[in-house]
């Protein structure tokens, strides 16, 4: 027996998630979301998928552009200061996708919930907000019989495949964020039954056992590694990249337009099919 | 620190507005497109509350940014900082533990008892306006103990007497609700365009404390949504200074803040 | 206003810490545990204490051997190698310290459960075990009714004070360990009500601007810092220095006799009254 | 891999035999005082599985130590590793979600069932002998889905009918027990310094499966504390090859696996 490869070409990346699977990705707003494994997801057409993204914008937005979503389990959606995400608002208010709304901390414990191996994780968020009874199987307000106090408990959110993006992965799998931002996505790593590492660059496992303190993520919680060279783009992949202003206000601007986003689309993403009027 | 002669923008009087309102012992983090909290807490840092520690975006601890960027959760504000965190999970225990005692919230819609929408305009399932998602307002609004609201459009449609979506807990329903939850704190003020308010201390219902220069009582009345509780002469705001302003315009010298007022 | 230095001399750290408290230490087993801070306690003769040690040995036996505990909380108490902690072992077998024996993982369910907030965490860990029925006020097993699922509840232990020992702080708390080994020491931190750090050695802010990421600590969740060169002795304090295995060997040689016992606790630790016969 | 007429000891034998066990997909970490199981874990990846992952003390993900020295906690395993955890919680979820899969135990006392003892001989309240504490046991116990069990002391002591205290969840009380507190896994088999034995398919209890050169089987029940399960004929476990202990003594070149042995 040889030690095995986890290297796995981008071009193959969709094989990788099937459709209606429960897909996670990471990245925090306008930082590190894995846009090139969105993109592929997009071009290959992959449908109602479930997709758990705590803090994200352009990644949903695109696979919403693509019709790739049943529902989308967020925290939080939007461009920030490049304003809200329009295909997003717009499956929300048409309903063709369906948005499950939490928050950043009571997906956080689903998702903690499911690496633990327990069936809810409690917790004092959302306690009095209108949040918990948008999923009343999945959050539900309890009291401890022998304290007399109130939590919300998180019922376990497992995703199919979670993927992030890093810096730098070997073809064990380790990968380092450099320097070590995880966001959240350490914890869509640990509860997710097959992990996917998009990474800026592959390097030797030489340089994880050189500086062993700065790897973020071992290589045995890790299945595939693609390499992809800014494959954060339009997001940030801090501090090698900024995110792409530019291309935040230009994909606002074509929104405004439904042929004008088409073409923009078709050019950065993946063409847009009927599959967004079903 | 008195009205002066200085010229200043109103973006200005509301960051300055709201610096004063933060302690020394503030240990503060901040949000997306927060900009006018950001302005604040730097501005408080500068004058008042030296021992103050602001967060930035849940990151960087303590930093000493050169200028304020197109983005309150990214980069542009972590240099300097003492500490970057690696994990915004590992990150919240710090909030919910208390250490990490202040936030700062604006919503689309804001309620009598500073709860706050920032999930829809109209039903949740057809909604008429689909907004970003409460992101860490449920969370924040619950657990950290010191919440300060802030709006720049003080108008009847964010201020109202009944929110489409409760996305963050302020009081709740009023009264004692967040006790009966088990919840310490709350929301203690409210700084917008128009004016300071904070909450009546039995029925935690939003209480005019304070016109801005130039606006009258009943303007705030007729702007507000909600039955407002005023509660003899209100006094004006005071402006700021012209060491604030200066400092204001030193510290977000590109003037980031301004994107929150069009 | 001018701002706070959190500095606090080793030769009054005992009074950090009152007779009756729930008192937390860092490190693990043979690494790092903050051991000048403790030999403090045992000169000044602190009783009663609770103390939380997850995986701990040497610590522990000496807080036993000075008479400051009532209660010991803990996964594990052990010199590996060099043998059991005699005065833990003979502690337990006379009944003079309460011995409450949890898991190290059931232990750190219960530390989250404090700094979360939360009455309890749920953990499969101590199924089916006799360790839940040592403490069934602060463990116990349930059923979620809507999965089914079993879980043990792990009720809350919020400690009045933790104290840990690390390579670098500074005077605002700000605190490193270098390279980032926290073993179970950020669990305790987040926990407790009052934190101290004790360092090798106390740095400029500087410094840690220099190098925000690899920052193990921020300054708010930390009171008070305090300088102890080598204060991780006879534990290890990685890369620093090793774990003392001479010590080790002479404290078991000496530990079979009262008075040469006695002898080397006086020496290297405190004098030792008469508060074991208690 | 069969018996040579290579010169072994018996430390060499138990390494060999439980080396064997671990798979090539084996992600083990390990605990306190555990030569036996590194050196046996290191001894796998040197021969028939390469991708065996191996975390020393829950901390050094896949290091290359040149010795094994006296903690098997401590640094002196870390080096080469790629991955040094900063955080022991953090680490924790890799087991319970199943991407750490192995673990070895021993415990002071050891029952049918494979449930261990490491907490108390006699009494909890008023032990006759108070031992380390189950530490890890536990949690993973309950959590890793491979267990495998080893003793270097099989005598009635150690293998006992009743243990004094149940430290780690083995099969429980045998059977179905494990699935019903809805557990996966369990232990795989446990290797003495007198044989090797794995667990019957539906009772669970603890079957003999090779004794060691030189071992009759009778004298492994006499050193049992309870009922042995022996089904026909129960061949020799194979002793190591030379190969087998040329790398053992290299990889254990100061004999730390000897300190379990006296």
């Amino acid at each position: 027996m040889t030690t095995q490869s986890k290297i796995w070409p981008l071009e193959q990346a969709a094989e990788l998630v099937r459709d209606g699977d429960v897909l996670a990705i990471g990245g925090l707003s306008l930082n590190c979301a894995p846009m090139a494994f969105c993109r592929e997801l997009a071009r290959a057409g992959r449908r109602d998928l479930d997709l758990v993204a705590v803090v994200s914008g352009m990644a949903v937005d695109w696979l919403i552009a693509a019709g790739c979503l049943r529902r989308l389990i967020m925290g939080l959606t939007s461009f920030e200061g490049f304003g809200l995400a329009p295909s997003f608002r717009m499956a929300a208010q048409t309903g063709s996708v369906e948005i499950e709304e939490w928050s950043e901390h009571t997906l956080i414990c689903a998702l903690q919930a499911a690496s633990a191996g327990v069936p809810f994780m409690p917790t004092r968020a959302g306690l009095g907000t209108d949040m918990p009874a948008l999923h009343p199987e999945r959050t539900w307000e309890a009291v401890d019989e022998r304290s007399g106090e109130r939590y919300l408990a998180c019922a376990a959110i497992k995703p199919d495949v979670a993927v992030i993006h890093v810096h730098e992965a070997d073809a064990l799998g380790n990968a380092r964020m450099n320097p070590k931002l995880v966001w959240f996505d350490t914890e869509l790593v640990k509860a997710a039954r097959k992990v996917v590492v998009t990474a800026e660059r592959i390097v030797d496992t030489a340089s994880f056992r050189a500086a062993p303190e700065r790897t973020s993520i071992p290589s045995f919680a890790v299945d595939h590694v693609i390499e992809a060279p800014r494959g954060a783009w339009p997001t940030a992949c801090w501090p090698e990249y900024p995110y792409d202003g530019d291309f935040y206000r230009a994909y606002q601007r074509a929104a405004r337009d439904p042929s004008s986003f088409a073409e923009l689309f078709a050019e950065h993403v993946a063409p847009i099919q009927e599959q967004t009027q079903r | 620190m008195s009205a002066t002669d200085t010229d200043y923008t109103i973006d200005e009087l509301v960051v300055s507005a709201l610096a004063r309102e933060f302690p020394d012992d503030t240990v503060a983090f901040n949000g997306a497109v927060s900009f006018v909290p950001v302005c604040a807490l730097l501005l408080a840092r500068a004058t008042h509350a030296p021992n103050l520690i602001w967060v930035a975006g849940s990151i960087a601890v303590d930093p000493q940014p050169k200028e304020i960027g197109e983005s309150t959760l990214s980069d542009a504000l972590w240099g300097g900082a003492t500490m970057l965190q690696s994990s915004a999970a590992d990150f919240w225990p710090y909030a919910q533990a208390g250490r990490l005692n202040s936030f700062c919230f604006r919503g689309a819609q804001i309620d009598a008892f500073g709860n706050v929408n920032n999930t829809v305009i109209g039903p949740y399932e057809k909604p008429k306006i689909r907004l970003p998602g409460g992101g860490g307002m449920a969370d924040l609004g619950c657990q950290v103990p010191r919440i300060y609201l802030w709006s720049t459009t003080h108008d009847p449609r964010t201020f109202v007497s009944k929110l489409d979506f409760r996305s963050g807990l302020g009081y709740g329903d009023g009264g004692d609700h967040r006790r009966r939850l088990g919840l310490q704190g709350g929301p203690r003020v409210c700084v917008t365009n128009l004016c300071v308010m904070d909450f009546q201390e039995d029925s935690k219902r939003m209480r005019l404390r304070s016109v801005h220069p130039g606006v009258e009582v009943e303007q705030v009345v007729q702007a507000t949504g909600f039955e407002l509780v005023i509660e003899g002469d209100v006094p004006q705001t005071p402006a700021p200074s012209g060491e604030e302003v200066e400092l204001i315009r030193r510290l977000d010298p590109t003037g980031a803040r301004k994107r929150e007022f069009s």
